[in-house]
């Protein structure tokens, strides 16, 4: 067994062990299995990455068998791995061994320990077959499978039927998006003969122009990028999925999983560089996820929600970069959102942890003394996500407004324009965030007050990890690594002078955004609550998330059962098709009961129906033949 | 109309109105008169052709049916004892208990 | 004339008339007697196989020129109806175990044998009527239910008439060719003459009338209902395959031709549909039997649209599948203290649970007369259509077969009755007894014979 | 032993057992159980043999044991294996003995009937599968209704006569036009070849007009059509479903809808290939609704058995589609899906017969949170339900996707004999089936407690082993299908060519008219 | 004129037989008494006898009234002067309800036989009456080419005898209750 095929295998072979025989053979067994692998799978990456490294970075592919042959065709389950797969495999296995680790310690108490490492593994496993997957095909699979394994785990606490319902909610999104992926595979498919995708990308850069229309299967995969980066019209599920355990957020929500359409877009770029259309597209809907997640952020209460609208945001910002055609510095704000997006749940985590469970913003506060080390790696993260320099955050954000306002692929002011309000909208909510919760006065009850606690070494050792990572990500410039395969767009030379005036208008607004929230909610936060009120309207269209949720009820789901039920089910079946049939039925039944009726048991009857019958067969024989 | 084409019609004719007979008489006795009035008119019709045709096989077949006629009657007779003792009628009208 | 072709040739029906001195001269002996049914059987069991043997030997000869033939399809087709007589007589043993019966049953039988080797209408009408005389008062024999006689009597008038209506064709038949052979008719078929038409659909309608076509059929139900089963059995299997054969001779091998083709599509295929119709509502097996033996008479006509030569054929086999698992019906049926009783369907309800022999034998007679594979009545109606179709008569073909479709329902709901009700609380039969079932055997032995090779006897008839 | 003997054996095992059955005395339930299993066991093992000695490299039968039958028809008695059948007969041995054992507890009354049901129709699906002359094939292929016609009618629900005689009457109606049809086929054939056969590989080579296959192929797609079943004759499924006892349900939803397929696929459109052209895209196009249409009724149904069976509706357009696609993929995509719809489909009913028997409702609503009270029941009836909806490493996935891509394939073809938009729609039954499912499942597994007649036990060890068996087939499909693939891939070849070729007489087009009117 | 009338009698003489048989036929329809109706079909026969014998086959006239009116007359005639009596269904009609419809079905009957006569009978049977055949050739006829027959119907006749007993024994069975 290769390399390759070891990184992905390991993972697997956690989750049947755990699921398996988890719960007989205790905890010790579950953690060790749970942590370990993935582990170990870190270093397999490792190792790889430095022999990748060793071979001038040539790419390093690997047969784990033939899934199936047809005729000519064959689908094998293939694995690759390139720079940008090396990027991706790192921040999967080692984000994620980290947030296995800390798992340990805030699942402790859990009765469904086991059960709870077997999906982590399981996604693990999904995922990296996603990334390191060579053809479509594998990719698919791990596509799906993360999402199988994300719906797992945001039910995991099945007995509440609304985290049951978020799953299920999840899982569907997903399928819509996949439906998507789906048909844009068979449209390669069907006009290249292949789903391998160095092949792929070599066809459309090729002399000869493929026989699809590379926008057509941009747009496709882009909406099964939008179903599982959460993208508008998809994004409603990821909020929702906050139900599952804050770890799994950290994972799967923010750090891997969701960066699945970012890389697949980046994966597939062969393509997109000759689909103008669909970049357009692409940066557009960005945009206007990471502005619409931002201003919903803004307004709410519950901390992993506000993270979860700021992920939505932040996976705004990586799909106008792939808009611009800037994928690298996508993959770099992958890279630098993974370690401060998962700090930053894993430390919401911390203080759901310390709080007992609760949730709600508004009923925290002044928490920063009674948990530094929560505090100061949240705050780090939340730093970096406002684009603080020299943080990681500060970075890749840059170089997306940068390219978003001078790329030849589709930069513009007005998007520049977007990007940059939306940052620091970023910045405000961020430090409304940490400022609700870790200054002002404690508004929490004397109970929970009573409760708090730092949590275990366990879980704060890999906060402080993930905050130095944070801190420091940024300055391995992940787009310069990957350039060699994904170059960078060509800046519109008119643009260059304003560098530096981009460079230092992100700083500014990130130092507006922190004074804003500070101005705001400083002291009882009663700036802010006269905002709330003088703007009520405002306040409640965005707290409730601008009714989409509510839309697609009433527009998709509520007229899906209407028709189901009354045309199909009503109409259809019962009265058209089964009435049909019973009428039939019921029809025979009154021609015999007619037919019956005939037989009067009268003799002159009968005979008379022999005369008849002779008179009628005389006079049909009349016919010449 | 020649002889041979009167008595066919003839014969015709008896056969209909045997069989008109079963069908309009109430008296089973009557009835069962009237199929031998249809014997006769298949009698007649197969002695005029063989006497036209001067062949004896008609007129075997015709002495054939007068013995199963006969024996029809036998039959018959006995039968019809057996519905009057239970009805005390001859009126086949009242003989429709099977029926539907 | 020679003797002994005479004796060789008429075997078969010799055995049977000496079957018939014999009970004679044992009922003059001793009123009472047991013996009967053995010696039926037993004569009928060696006519039987004397016929076998005949067919088996490839004997053919006519020992009264233009009268009388046997060929071996012929003595087959005598052979088969002779074996589907011994379950009869085994099963009638419930109900007759002495008198009248077996004498009669013989002289029918014999009836039924001159038919397979008539020549001429004279032959040919005697063995009707020695078919027909002894069946009207088998209908009312033991004379267990009042409407015995009203049903014998009905019978017996409509089938005055049909014999009546044949002998007219004859007549006109003999007066248009000079003939009273069979093969007139042949000739008859292919003429265009009114008179020859004339003759020829008065010897349909007096068939049609004999096997209950539509519009003939009014006795059928009737007198089916009010028989005792044994009687019933006979007349639904026995008289209706006399008749077909009876047919079969007279059509011959001459291909049917419009008018009288539409005549011979549309009346069965009436037939056909209001048998299977009028059967759903009927509360007892033997009038469930007498509306579908109705539709079978349909099926059976059908076959005389299929080319010439493979009429006989395909009247006769599918007079074998038709007979045997109509019999098994018959035999299965578990007795009972009141005749009417006996077959109503309300009592079969939950047959399985008291009688599952019987109840697994009437379902399979069943589903085999409604033509579901792998059932014998399948293989016959498969012949039919098939050579219904190779004639040229697709459309007739597919009518028929949706026609039949509408017998299906009745057939399942009797199986439904006896498997999926819960039992009658008073149905009141009687426990399964040997003789009955030993017929019932003998029925299931042959209609898997006929279902495994149907080829054995295909390629003999 | 030779694999044609070894075939036999295969397939005239359940008549022993039935015959073994039958002479058993009364009572002796247990034993009846215990036969039974054997058999079926015994059978899938050697069975097992036949998979294993099958070359996939032999175009042709293999295993063939060939006897005269009626000559004078020119019937035979053909059996043998093929890349068409060669899956489903596994699929049916392997069904075999999860049936049995599954009814052990669910069926107490009149069990020596039932066992003697389960072998006949276990006898009668096999030979319609290995039946290679048209004559046989419509003889097994009508005596399946009768067990089946008796397992819903004897063992079944409260509206069992109903559903029973629906099923049978809606079924026999096909049935008997495919009769005609089948002895007007074998008539031409005769007529038009001087070749007095019924077995397949000679029906091919009947040379029809093309007028007399659109009729032919439309009586032989309406039989196979209401089998499948394809919207709008599909009624009759949900009932013959919902009535039916688990064993039946497993026995309709694992191997009887397959034979609808299996028909299309080995007789309706390589016997009438220039009439199967013309229609491809009506066929697709139903093919299409069938899977929508099913799907939204299945996401309205309140009874457990009907939403699997509306499932198994939606499930079956795609096998097809896959069929219309006359494609390589297709077909094999179709040929993998019909065998997932049968380890699935029999898998959720078995389950679903698992938590009939007690809590003794199928009304959906009464039930809630079983994740918390059946750990281990749920967790199969998760992986069932992913699997249902296609979830990659399952054979849905396999089946689903390679039908898909199939269907991409024709559509994109020059001559585009699927329209693109037909095969576009057909995604979307991912998401509706994802849909109906996951909120079934959720309905059903999670949420607060709600157990009819509860407490109730867990799966004892007797049902978990049928399920762990059933789910690795799936996972094997899903997995590593190619093996069973290869097997199947010269089948899938020769289907495409066969329905490729012009086998209308070009010369005789106008002379040979066969008669097709009413009356003549 | 007379030998005209003499030469023409026998023409003459069948005409009138011939319609004396069709008068008493249709009096079957319309006389009330069955005894009446018997009487009638007695005439029919006898009149039709004599026809038979004008068409010079004189053992058929012969038998159809020795044999024909005399025994199955005198069946009948004992059956009515039995029956008659006990039927207590005197004074309701004596025509079924299908009266009208019978009369109809009547006359198309006999015109649609009729009409295959009419044009079709073969120019060389009309009329032409051929050689007149006597018993003997007759009796030469039956006891040789239609020995079979003979046979036949003796069998059909004990089976007559059989089945006319067995019914009369049910009779007897039925008044023992």
């Amino acid at each position: 067994m290769g390399a390759l095929t070891l990184i992905v295998v390991l993972p697997l072979l956690g989750f049947l062990a755990n699921g398996l025989l988890g719960n007989r053979l205790g905890k010790g067994f579950v953690t060790a299995v749970g942590c370990g692998l993935p582990a170990i799978a870190f270093a397999v990456t490792v190792k790889t990455v430095l022999a990748l490294h060793g071979a001038n970075w040539a790419p390093i592919s690997e047969t784990a068998y033939v899934w199936t042959m047809v005729g000519q065709d064959s689908f094998e389950v293939a694995f690759w791995f390139d720079r940008l797969t090396a990027v991706m495999a790192l921040i999967v296995t080692g984000v994620g061994t980290l947030i296995h680790v800390y798992s340990t310690g805030y699942m402790h108490e859990d009765k469904s320990y086991a059960r709870y490492f077997a999906y982590l593994n399981l996604f693990l496993f999904f995922m990296l077959s996603l990334v390191l997957g060579r053809s479509l095909l594998v990719l698919f699979v791990g596509w799906e499978g993360v999402g199988l394994a994300s719906y797992l785990l945001i039910g995991f606490w099945f007995g509440d039927v609304e985290k049951a319902a978020a799953g299920k909610k999840a899982f569907i999104a997903n399928r819509i998006g996949d439906a998507g992926f789906l048909l844009g595979m068979f449209v390669l498919y069907s006009a290249l003969g292949t789903l391998d995708m160095p092949r792929i990308n070599a066809a459309f850069n090729g002399p000869l122009v493929p026989a699809a229309s590379a926008s057509l299967v941009g747009i496709l995969l882009f909406i099964g990028a939008t179903g599982k980066s959460a993208q508008i019209p998809l994004y409603v599920w990821l909020p929702d999925a906050m139900a599952g355990p804050t770890p799994v957020s950290a994972l799967i929500h923010a750090a891997t999983m969701v960066t699945a359409g970012v890389y697949l877009v980046a994966r597939m770029s062969g393509i997109y560089l000759h689909a103008p259309e669909a970049s357009s597209v692409i940066a557009a809907v960005g945009a206007l996820t990471a502005l619409m997640a931002a201003t919903i952020a803004i307004a709410q209460d519950d901390i992993k929600k506000v993270l979860a609208y700021s992920t939505v945001s932040q996976l705004g910002f990586m799909f106008v970069a792939l808009g611009v055609g800037a994928y690298g510095v996508a993959v770099f704000h992958v890279y630098t959102h993974a370690f401060f997006k998962a700090c930053l749940f894993l430390g919401a985590g911390s203080v759901i942890h310390a709080m007992s469970g609760e949730q709600d913003i508004q009923k925290m506060g002044g928490l920063a003394r009674k948990i530094p080390v929560t505090f100061a790696t949240f705050a780090v993260a939340t730093a970096a996500i406002a684009g603080i320099p020299p943080l990681a955050g500060f970075f890749s954000k840059d170089e997306i407004l940068w390219y978003a306002l001078t790329s030849e692929r589709g930069g513009s002011v007005l998007l520049f324009a977007v990007m940059a309000f939306t940052a620091l909208l970023t910045a405000f909510y961020m430090f409304r965030l940490l400022w609700l919760t870790f200054f002002g006065k404690p508004r929490m009850g004397q109970e929970i007050a009573h409760h708090i606690h730092e949590s275990p070494p366990s879980m704060t050792v890999v906060l402080a990890i993930l905050a130095v990572a944070s801190a420091v990500g940024g300055f391995f410039s992940i787009p310069h690594f990957l350039e060699p395969m994904l170059p960078m767009p060509v800046s519109a030379e008119s643009m260059h002078h304003w560098h530096y005036w981009v460079l230092g208008g992100s700083i500014a607004i990130a130092v507006a955004g922190l004074a804003g929230a500070a101005w705001f909610f400083a002291g009882d936060a009663s700036r802010a609550g006269a905002v709330k009120a003088a703007f009520a309207g405002a306040y409640r269209v965005l707290s409730n998330k601008y009714y989409v949720d509510e839309l697609y009820a009433a527009v998709i789901a509520r007229p899906l059962l209407w028709i189901s039920d009354r045309v199909f089910l009503r109409l259809g079946d019962r009265l058209l098709l089964d009435g049909t049939l019973n009428g039939l039925a019921a029809l025979a039944q009154r021609a015999a009961g007619r037919l019956a009726r005939v037989q009067t048991g009268s003799l002159h009857k009968y005979a008379f129906m022999v005369l008849a019958g002779m008179v009628a067969s005389l006079v049909w024989m009349w016919r010449h033949g | 109309m020649d002889k041979v084409q009167m008595l066919q019609v003839l014969a015709a004719s008896l056969f209909a109105l045997g069989l008109t007979g079963v069908i309009i008489r109430r008296n089973v006795l009557v009835m069962l008169m009237c199929m031998e009035l249809m014997l006769n008119g298949v009698n007649l019709s197969l002695v005029t052709f063989a006497h036209t045709m001067g062949s004896a096989v008609g007129a075997v077949l015709v002495f054939l049916i007068f013995v199963v006629a006969t024996a029809e009657i036998a039959i018959a007779i006995p039968v019809v004892l057996l519905l009057v003792r239970r009805k005390r009628s001859l009126d086949i009208e009242t003989y429709t208990d099977l029926k539907g | 004339m020679n003797f002994t072709a005479v004796s060789v040739a008429m075997a078969p029906e010799h055995l049977l008339l000496a079957g018939i001195v014999a009970l004679l001269v044992l009922e003059i002996a001793s009123a009472r007697s047991r013996a009967a049914l053995p010696i039926a059987v037993i004569f009928v069991g060696a006519a039987a196989v004397a016929a076998a043997l005949l067919g088996a030997s490839g004997w053919t000869g006519s020992p009264f020129p233009g009268q009388f033939v046997l060929t071996p399809p012929a003595a087959f087709a005598k052979a088969l109806v002779l074996a589907l007589a011994v379950p009869v007589l085994l099963f009638s043993r419930e109900d007759f175990g002495e008198g009248d019966f077996y004498p009669l049953l013989l002289a029918s039988l014999y009836g039924v044998c001159l038919l397979a080797s008539a020549q001429s209408f004279l032959t040919l009408f005697l063995g009707i009527e020695l078919m027909s005389i002894p069946v009207y008062v088998l209908v009312l024999l033991g004379y267990r239910r009042p409407e015995s006689a009203e049903a014998a009597l009905k019978y017996l008038v409509l089938s005055g008439t049909a014999s009546a209506s044949f002998l007219m064709g004859a007549s006109l038949l003999y007066g248009s060719t000079g003939s009273l052979g069979l093969a007139s008719f042949g000739g008859a078929l292919a003429s265009t003459d009114l008179l020859a038409r004339t003759a020829v659909v008065m010897v349909v309608s007096a068939f049609f009338l004999k096997a209950a076509i539509v519009p003939f059929h009014g006795w059928a139900p009737d007198a089916y209902e009010a028989a005792s089963v044994p009687s019933t059995a006979y007349m639904a299997v026995l008289v209706k395959a006399g008749v077909l054969i009876a047919a079969a001779r007279v059509f011959g091998t001459a291909p049917v031709a419009e008018p009288l083709a539409g005549l011979i599509a549309i009346l069965p295929i009436a037939s056909i549909v209001w048998g299977n119709l009028t059967a759903m509502r009927q509360p007892g097996l033997r009038r469930m039997i007498a509306y579908s033996s109705i539709a079978h008479a349909g099926y059976l006509f059908l076959a005389f649209l299929g080319d010439g030569p493979g009429r006989f054929q395909a009247v006769v086999f599918y007079l074998a599948t038709y007979g045997v698992m109509n019999l098994l019906a018959f035999a299965a049926l578990p007795a009972h203290d009141d005749d009417v009783e006996r077959d109503r369907l309300e009592n079969l309800k939950g047959l399985f649970h008291t009688h599952p022999f019987a109840a697994l034998a009437i379902g399979m007679a069943m589903l085999s007369l409604a033509g579901i594979p792998p059932f014998p009545g399948f293989v016959g109606k498969f012949l039919i259509f098939r050579n219904v179709i190779a004639a040229g008569y697709t459309g007739w073909a597919v009518i028929g077969l949706v026609g039949s479709y509408l017998g299906i329902y009745f057939y399942l709901r009797l199986i439904q009755f006896m498997f999926m009700s819960p039992a009658a609380a008073k149905a009141g039969h009687a426990p399964s007894r040997g003789v009955a079932m030993g017929a019932s055997l003998l029925c299931l032995a042959g209609s898997v014979a006929v279902a495994v090779a149907p080829g054995l006897l295909l390629s003999r008839l | 032993m030779a694999d044609s003997t070894v075939l036999s054996v295969v397939l005239y095992l359940p008549v022993a057992g039935m015959l073994a059955i039958a002479a058993l005395p009364a009572g002796r339930d247990g034993a009846v159980r215990a036969l039974t299993l054997a058999l079926m066991v015994a059978q899938f093992l050697l069975s097992l043999v036949l998979y294993a000695h099958f070359d996939p490299a032999t175009p042709g039968l293999q295993a063939a044991t060939r006897l005269p039958w009626i000559p004078a028809w020119g019937v035979s008695y053909l059996i043998g294996l093929d890349g068409y059948n060669i899956l489903l007969v596994m699929l049916t041995t392997f069904l075999g003995p999860l049936v049995t054992a599954g009814a052990f507890t669910a069926v107490t009354k009149q069990v020596k009937l039932f066992y003697a049901m389960v072998l006949l129709i276990q006898f009668a699906m096999l030979g319609t599968f290995v039946a290679q002359d048209l004559f046989l094939f419509y003889l097994f292929w009508e005596t399946m209704l009768i067990p089946m016609f008796l397992l819903i009618g004897i063992w079944g629900g409260e509206r069992r006569i109903y559903a029973t005689i629906k099923f049978f009457l809606y079924t026999a109606f096909g049935s008997i036009l495919m009769l005609a049809a089948v002895i007007y086929l074998a008539w031409s054939l005769w007529h038009t070849t001087g070749t007095a056969s019924f077995a397949f590989a000679d029906l091919y080579r009947a040379r029809l007009p093309l007028e007399t296959q659109q009729w032919l192929l439309a009586a032989f797609a309406l039989s196979f059509a209401i089998k499948v079943p394809m919207v709008p004759l599909h009624t009759w499924l949900p009932d013959a479903h919902v009535e039916a006892p688990t064993a039946g349900s497993v026995i309709l939803a694992g191997v009887l809808l397959k034979m609808g397929t299996y028909g299309f696929m080995k007789l309706g459109f390589p016997l009438f290939p220039d009439a199967t052209r013309l229609a491809v895209p009506a066929i697709s196009i139903l093919a299409v609704v069938s899977i929508v249409y099913g799907a939204c009724l299945a996401l309205v149904q309140t009874d457990i058995k009907k939403i699997i069976a509306y499932s198994s509706i939606s499930h079956l357009g795609y096998v097809m589609l896959g069929l219309a696609s006359v494609d390589l993929l297709g077909i094999q995509g179709a040929i993998v899906q019909m065998v997932s719809h049968g380890l699935v489909a029999a898998g959720l009913f078995l389950m679903v017969g698992m938590i009939y028997e007690r809590c003794h409702t199928r009304e959906l609503a009464a039930y809630g949170g079983l994740a918390k009270v059946l750990p281990v029941y749920s967790v199969f009836f998760l992986v069932l339900t992913l699997a249902s909806v296609g979830l990659p490493t399952t054979s849905g996935f396999t089946g689903e996707f390679l039908v898909l891509l199939g269907a991409f394939n024709a559509a994109w073809r020059e001559s585009a004999p699927i329209p693109v938009w037909v095969a576009g729609l057909a995604v979307s039954g991912v998401v509706l089936g994802a849909l109906y499912m996951l909120w079934f499942a959720q309905r059903f597994l999670f949420g607060a407690e709600r157990v009819p007649h509860g407490p109730v036990p867990d799966l004892d060890g007797r049902e978990r082993a049928i399920l762990v068996i059933l789910l690795a087939a799936v996972f094997w499909l899903g997995l590593a299908p190619d093996a069973a693939m290869k097997r199947t891939e010269l089948a899938a070849r020769e289907y495409q060519e066969l329905v490729a070729r012009r086998a209308v007489p070009a010369a005789t087009r106008l002379t040979v008219a066969a008669p097709t009117e009413a009356t003549r | 004129m007379i030998r005209d009338l003499l030469a023409n009698l026998d023409t003459l003489l069948l005409w009138g037989f011939a319609g004396c048989a069709f008068v008493s036929a249709a009096l079957m329809l319309v006389l009330r008494q069955p005894m009446r109706v018997a009487m009638a079909l007695v005439s029919c026969m006898v009149f039709l006898g004599g026809v038979y014998g004008l068409l010079g086959v004189h053992f058929i006239a012969a038998f159809q009234v020795l044999i024909y009116v005399g025994a199955v007359m005198v069946f009948m005639v004992y059956a009515i002067m039995l029956l008659d009596p006990r039927d207590e269904s005197a004074g309701t009609s004596k025509y079924s309800k299908l009266y009208w419809p019978g009369l109809v079905g009547l006359t198309a009957l006999a015109e649609a036989l009729a009409v295959g006569y009419w044009n079709d009978l073969p120019h060389a049977l009309r009329g032409a009456a051929g050689e007149p055949f006597d018993i003997l050739r007759f009796s030469e006829a039956f006891l040789s080419e239609y020995w079979l027959h003979f046979e036949l119907t003796s069998v059909l006749l004990v089976a007559a005898v059989v089945a006319a007993m067995a019914v009369i024994r049910e009779n007897r069975r039925h008044e023992r209750g």
